[in-house]
């Protein structure tokens, strides 16, 4: 067992994590920036630090800083969440030179899967469907770029080598489109990897985000835990993420989670991981990328699963084996998880202030994740993800009737959220019938303020 | 007014963030005061969907004038020191008058007696009349005939004299 | 479908009707007295009506107020709840003649089992374990109270025959005890129940109290769906109940599951119910009572079986018949309530007032149900039940981890409430172990405040 | 005093339901105040399980003064208008030595020049030395020797002149 985790961290994937150390009787140390002074997790861990101004370079992204908290405050475990450090493989790497266990896939698994073109050359080795695209390291001209899009055929999405969030994302529908947007791709790549390759992927209209979780211990086992449907996206945000994914057959199901177990068997990776696949109208699907760490969205597979993946995530990452084979694997009933953004919801802007009245929905299959109470400000500095609200029942109709009633009771006063888009979208009569692609949300963008193909499409590309 | 109406407006001022609302009409006049705006700016903002599918509006803290139709803990009516209200006793539909054939047992500006009958609240087909407590005269008939009405909710108001 | 539906209840009980009613689609009319209009069922429904003034007999057990508004207001269905009308036979039949729906059984089964030695008689013939007691239809004189002692061998319990809640319940352990403590307890039933008529029952020692939750539709189907214990008593207050009973072997569990649901099958019972046994420590278990509406505890079974037994009462009133057989009925993990009271958790004394800084814990296998929010004013008027912690998890020892950090979270100030008593209770190595019975409290009382055996002892009797 | 002693202060105040405390020994003196008191009589009653079993307490608005111990957000020390602090530039242990076997940088009393070194910040193994951001006099050192500091933590008292 651990002597005491540092949670490098903040928002409601700290409290996740410091609940989870709570339940396994590990210590915690909170890790914050001045801005976060008066956050929930700093206040709910046994131990808290100052590591450094808001801005997230100098703090949550400061490894020095955060090492020196590990160490200096003896802890021998760190668990990174989700984005800042999470998927950086120096920061793994530093850990386990500074001796501390971190909570995680290993260094090289990380690089590996953040190099995009690698990751493909290596699924395709594998025998995983990827998407047609650029071949071998990808291409930095816009000349080689030309030549791969005529081979592939238009529309094409064009993506940085390197890339995340959405950044260097842009869909071209022909070649005069290529030419004139690939170099902003770049540009905007450059800037945030420092990075010029790109590569090009064949897009597909229609598509689904469909993902698998993954489970591996250090032993070499590995299963999944079904599926999530994230096709729920705004621009680079998933906003509703649910499972199982409301077309899959099991056939599928099986053929698509055995891909999942194939692409992270096939590297030797351990702890958690996500493997994202499209899925296209027809049944096909290709992988996309591989996320090496939890997500946002891993409650809607603990519901349908009932695992606790953040404590297996700290039970893998101590060397204990996976306790379950993939056959025991069992899913009941459906579970859709709500993002809660701080911003307005008609026009998409962050909203930050002082939180009033908070009331939370409560009861049967109503799980509520958030780090937010009543007199807390949303500091500016941040993702404005505040509260996730997830819904598990019997059925989907039955969890969206459940979800229409906990989004009534969900007071939050003082900013603005997106719970009344939620509202729109459960009453939705395509969102009802599960018919929807990752090009759903257009129909709620403010008519105003459309935004241009290549902005809506980026969202096929949402961590 | 009736109380849909006045649920109506209730659920108006809180997805408009109106903090009070006064309305004269000949049937009187409705001051609705929200003690706090908790609803206001955030979670509904213009554009939220239509009610059935919005926010409850829940409570922030009791405010001593908290939006409620009728009843006792309605918008306050304004009562001069030497005026009474007739509450209702029980929950129950408001008549007038003892059959729709009838003439209401008063109308406004009468004087009443003690201990006379003032109109009927009608709870399990049982017709309960409801008496003057005080002599007076009936200064505002505040309830409709045929309205639904609730424990203590104010019915009239009499003016001693 | 109903059209409409009267809650007549508050707290809890009421948020949680509201919450099922919305999840079907029902409009709801909830009821209040003065004391509650600022309460949070009174804002949840979609109409409300004031039926009368603070004490519960002029409003919440005014039977013509609740009826008025029901038919004023245009529903066609009232839930009771628990606790207040739910029990009153002629209550559920009023309602019935006003042609309205009443959610429970039918009002001959709750005279039934409301007259406790005819219930008794009737559990016998059906070849149900009853205690040894008194036969036919109970004493009202000591001579014949100190006859059955002397066949029964003390010690011996005094019940009302009308009874409920505690009241007129007392322990003899010898016959001057008996012809003592007779009269005084034959008083209280006159005063609570307006009968002179009581029973004796044979008082078990280091007895659990272990319960089986039935459900049956109206076309005589019945299923149990499993049990709960409810040993953690204090006095007329079940104050922990948990699924499984960390004792009940799968053999007993089936046995006594087939007595439960032969009890309720017996009458041609249907809607929830509760068989109530006392499980003594050589294995062998008898009935005590049968309650013939939802129970407090009905959570911890929701969350082991993954039923909605609120929406289930709903639907087998409006005809509906039972979805599932017994042999489907599975059971995961183990789930844990904790009754949150409003008292002095070392005085136990109630503890009303104005809640501030409510922050109700969150996350995985954590459910909360309460009618608190930041700003209510907790009444004098009323039961100190302010909400129900309920916690899931994989095993009991996982449960009681995760119910620690979820009550450390928990965060009610303005009045006082028992969340110490419960950690105390969960940092207890006998309630770890599983090793207790309905006397388990009696160590946590203040010593100099310690109750006398009969006041403790009551507690035998918790509905 | 140390952090873990202002810790368990704190714990203490809250636990109890004091508002403000203040000590003053040899070492310096500690003023913590509570902007609210939210756990003081209600969730904490005496007789409440030792903290390890404790409700934790979540802060209610966020105080002016909230008790945390050490950092910018510590209890508030009091400086006069021509006195300045050394804080600390990152997370770490405080050392006023180069070593073990070396003089302490500087005393309370000493004068420094600005950018002169007053102690080292050790992190990861690293010595970060720590300047004096003004000429001045030490009047007060706050951390102690080997104390596990975070960023922005208030390390001395330097006083102009």
């Amino acid at each position: 067992m651990f002597k005491k985790l540092l949670v490098a961290n903040r928002g409601t994937i700290a409290i996740r994590i410091i609940r989870a150390c709570r339940e396994l009787g590990i210590p915690t140390v909170a890790v914050f920036s001045t801005a976060d002074k008066d956050a929930l997790h700093v206040r709910m861990a046994d131990e808290s630090v100052c590591i450094g101004p808001p801005a997230a370079e100098d703090s949550y992204l400061n490894i020095p800083s955060i090492l020196s908290a590990a160490l200096t405050y003896g802890a021998d475990a760190v668990h990174p969440g989700y984005g800042f450090l999470s998927e950086n493989g120096d920061f793994a790497e530093a850990c386990q030179r500074s001796g501390l266990q971190f909570v995680g896939p290993r260094a090289r698994h990380i690089r590996l899967m953040g190099d995009k073109p690698r990751a493909r050359r290596i699924m395709k080795r594998a025998g995983v469907p990827v998407l047609p695209g650029s071949e071998g390291k990808g291409v930095s001209e816009v000349r080689d770029a030309l030549a791969d899009g005529k081979r592939l055929g238009f529309p094409v999405l064009i993506k940085a080598a390197a890339g995340g969030g959405g950044k260097g994302m842009r869909i071209a529908r022909d070649a005069g489109e290529l030419e004139r947007l690939f170099p902003i791709a770049r540009g905007e790549s450059e800037a945030a990897f420092s990075s010029r390759t790109m590569y090009l992927e064949k897009y597909l209209e229609r598509a689904r985000h469909v993902e698998f979780q993954i489970l591996a211990d250090n032993h070499r086992s590995v299963i999944h835990l079904g599926e999530r449907d994230c096709s729920i996206q705004r621009r680079h945000q998933k906003v509703i993420e649910e499972s199982p994914c409301p077309v899959l057959t099991a056939r599928l199901r099986e053929k698509m989670g055995k891909a999942a177990v194939r692409a992270a068997e096939v590297v030797g990776y351990s702890n958690v991981g996500t493997v994202e696949f499209l899925l296209a109208p027809d049944g096909q699907f290709y992988f996309i990328e591989m996320n090496t760490r939890i997500q946002v969205e891993h409650g809607v597979t603990e519901m349908v699963t009932s695992t606790d993946l953040v404590k297996e995530s700290i039970r893998m990452a101590m060397g204990e084996e996976l306790g379950i084979r993939q056959r025991a694997v069992t899913f009941k009933g459906a579970a859709i998880e709500f993002r809660i953004y701080a911003e307005d919801p008609e026009r998409h802007l962050p909203s930050p202030g002082v939180v009033s009245n908070h009331h939370p929905p409560g009861g049967l299959g109503v799980r509520v994740e958030t780090a937010l109470y009543d007199g807390y400000r949303v500091p500016v500095h941040y993702d404005p993800l505040i509260a996730k609200l997830i819904v598990h029942s019997d059925t989907r109709d039955l969890a969206m009737a459940r979800a229409r009633a906990a989004l009534r009771e969900y007071l939050i006063d003082g900013i603005k959220t997106n719970i009344p888009l939620h509202l729109k979208i459960l009453h939705d009569p395509d969102f009802i019938r599960g018919d929807f692609a990752t090009d759903f949300l257009r129909r709620y963008e403010p008519s105003s303020a459309r935004p241009s193909d290549a902005d809506a499409l980026a969202a096929e590309k949402a961590s | 007014m009736e109380v849909r109406e006045i649920k109506s407006l209730v659920v108006l001022m809180n997805e408009y963030g109106i903090i009070e609302l006064e309305i004269e009409d000949k049937k009187g006049k409705v001051r609705l005061v929200r003690g706090s705006a908790p609803n206001a700016e955030a979670s509904t903002a213009a554009g939220t969907p239509a009610r059935a599918h919005g926010p409850t509006p829940l409570p922030r803290r009791p405010a001593p004038a908290a939006p409620r139709s009728g009843g006792p803990i309605a918008a306050p009516i304004e009562l001069a020191d030497n005026q009474i209200l007739v509450e209702s006793p029980m929950v129950g539909t408001f008549y007038r008058a003892a059959s729709p054939d009838s003439e209401p047992f008063v109308h406004e500006g009468d004087s009443v007696r003690k201990g006379q009958t003032v109109c009927i609240i009608e709870a399990m087909k049982m017709m309960n009349e409801v008496e003057a407590t005080a002599a007076g005269r009936v200064v505002r008939i505040i309830a409709e005939n045929g309205q639904a009405v609730e424990y203590g909710q104010a019915l009239m108001v009499l003016e001693a004299g």
